[in-house]
């Protein structure tokens, strides 16, 4: 990190909207965010339309094999990223509640996550 | 106003490598700075120096190294996606280089926007 | 004729065309983000349901549905195959169609 | 907030979820193959009305309407930019999101 | 072409079902029906969804700076490539005409579409 | 029975590239032939030697030189799409060709199904 960026703290968001494994969009945004830790920046990860299926619990992928990375969602805590939002209608509609879910996250109504990402000054989209 | 740019297509099958490249020129005319150009995912592509183009169709990657030097645009390709997709010291086009996935967060910091072309 | 979808039934149109085009009698796969399609409470889980309703053959690739964690919600009825029932699918089916 | 999105609107659900999320007063610039959204007759017409009607701001690339021979039949109200107004548009707003 | 292939004569389908210039696939099918029409093949073009945007007539590509290809579905002619469908469902719902399309075409309805797909030997899909 | 492939994405971002690779190496242990597998669009960077995926990860290029080298499988760079994207003999990994598109209609015609794995 250099002098020039270490005395700011801007607000990023990365909004995940893919499923995983079908492609990489998943995977490569989770680097992304892991990185971004060493940066001290106020990181939330926003999760809507398919790209809640990144947090399904019991993914295995031996036989497609492929490398689950699921696990990651997990760690996240331990670089202090604990800003995880998950859109309501989106989780809905596939079927799902927070119970299907491998982390803790806070589910936000449509409006709620926009005026969220009303509020970021960096959006990422994979 | 200073710049930020994402990339995550390679060159020709996506049109993002193309708005990409339109909008940095057009900021660039402008008269406003651009930070960085951050090539992640399929973006890597669009630093491979092998890519030879019909004739009668525009030459993406040359296109790139041309601002680069022109301009002194920072043309920065991500390392971990790079390596999964063949992109090289040995293939890389001039005025690209090849750094860690830092570099994008730095741009997000340090740039006034970032604006994110994709897929 | 097989079909073959590989699309989010959420994300892209390519499921709705092809069960547009399927013809009675014919079979449909679901592989990698397709198999979502499958799953109880999925938004496609109707359309499914009613196609298999439609003498249509609807099958899903267990490997994808196991990657991402969806193999305990699958809809009554839907065939499961692995790459080798794939192939079988492919070699039964007098021609294939991709939906990409 | 300026909303970009790129997908045509018949293939995928980007520009759906990107009307969700608009708030009024923000912009919305569809280039690429979401232009197609702003021409007339398509299926999006009466969505980009109803958010024209929400006081959301929208604005279509120009170039990517001629390219796709769609520049005479753009639904009257949508605000056309090349380029440089794609530029001013990122400028003038505080910040941007892609919808990919 | 080689002997073993000169004999034989497949019912070949190219669907297009995606939109030209955001991606390149519509570009890259039409390079892959040119080369067909050396194998005197039964070669159909289906064109459906967004791929029935790739014949809109009025293409003008200067200000994107990507090469214009509509004029090649008008040479298809020369190279016995003639029959072109489109689905009529995929038109009337983007608010097109075949007075909109830059070649003459056969609009069929889904039934129809359906049938012709199923007479295929090889579909290939881009 | 002779399947022949047609893989139009490129490795690691798309699953495309795995799903087909699975296909295959199913369909071989079956007793089938794999007439040709022929790589179009971005599926040319299946070819590219330089790849370097993480430790961890599947390898996709070698999985796919390793099928020709012991199954005898013909793969099939599209020359055209290779161009482009700057897939050259300089960097094609061993097992592929390239070759023009008429080889993917060849394997239509000769092949008994034809399956595309895409995008």
């Amino acid at each position: 990190m250099d002098e020039e960026s270490s005395g700011t703290v801007k607000k990023f968001a990365f909004i995940n909207r893919k499923a995983p494994y079908g492609t990489i969009y998943a995977l490569e945004s989770l680097e992304v965010v892991l990185i971004s830790a060493a940066f001290d920046q106020d990181v939330s990860l926003v999760f809507m339309d398919d790209g809640v299926y990144q947090l399904k619990k019991g993914q295995g992928t031996k036989a497609v094999g492929m490398k689950n990375f699921s696990p990651t969602y997990r760690a996240l805590e331990g670089y202090d990223i604990e800003k995880l939002y998950v859109e309501k209608e989106s989780l809905e509609s596939r079927g799902l509640t927070e119970e299907d879910l491998i982390v803790d996250v806070e589910v936000l109504t449509a409006e709620e996550m926009a005026t969220l990402m009303d509020e970021q000054d960096v959006v990422m989209s994979f | 106003m200073k710049f930020g740019i994402l990339v995550n297509e390679g060159p020709y099958n996506h049109q993002a490598a193309d708005t990409a490249y339109q909008f940095a020129k057009a900021a660039i005319d402008k008269g406003h700075e651009i930070h960085r150009v951050f090539f992640y995912h399929d973006g890597v592509n669009n630093a491979s120096k092998l890519t030879e183009p019909p004739a009668d169709d525009r030459n993406i990657v040359n296109r790139w190294s041309k601002m680069a030097e022109e301009h002194g645009v920072d043309l920065v390709v991500c390392v971990a996606a790079a390596l999964r997709r063949g992109i090289v010291n040995e293939n890389l086009a001039s005025g690209f280089r090849i750094s860690g996935l830092g570099q994008l967060v730095e741009s997000g910091i340090q740039a006034d926007r970032l604006v994110t072309f994709g897929d | 004729m097989l079909h073959i979808v590989n699309k989010s039934p959420s994300e892209r149109n390519a499921l709705d065309s092809c069960l547009r085009m399927a013809k009675k009698g014919s079979t449909i796969l679901l592989i990698e983000d397709a198999v979502y399609a499958v799953t109880k409470g999925s938004t496609a889980e109707s359309k499914m349901k009613a196609a298999m309703a439609k003498d249509i053959h609807v099958y899903a690739l267990w490997p994808d549905l196991e990657a991402r964690g969806m193999q305990d919600t699958v809809i009554d009825g839907i065939k499961q195959v692995d790459y080798p029932g794939f192939v079988d699918l492919v070699a039964d089916n007098k021609n294939v169609q991709s939906w990409l």
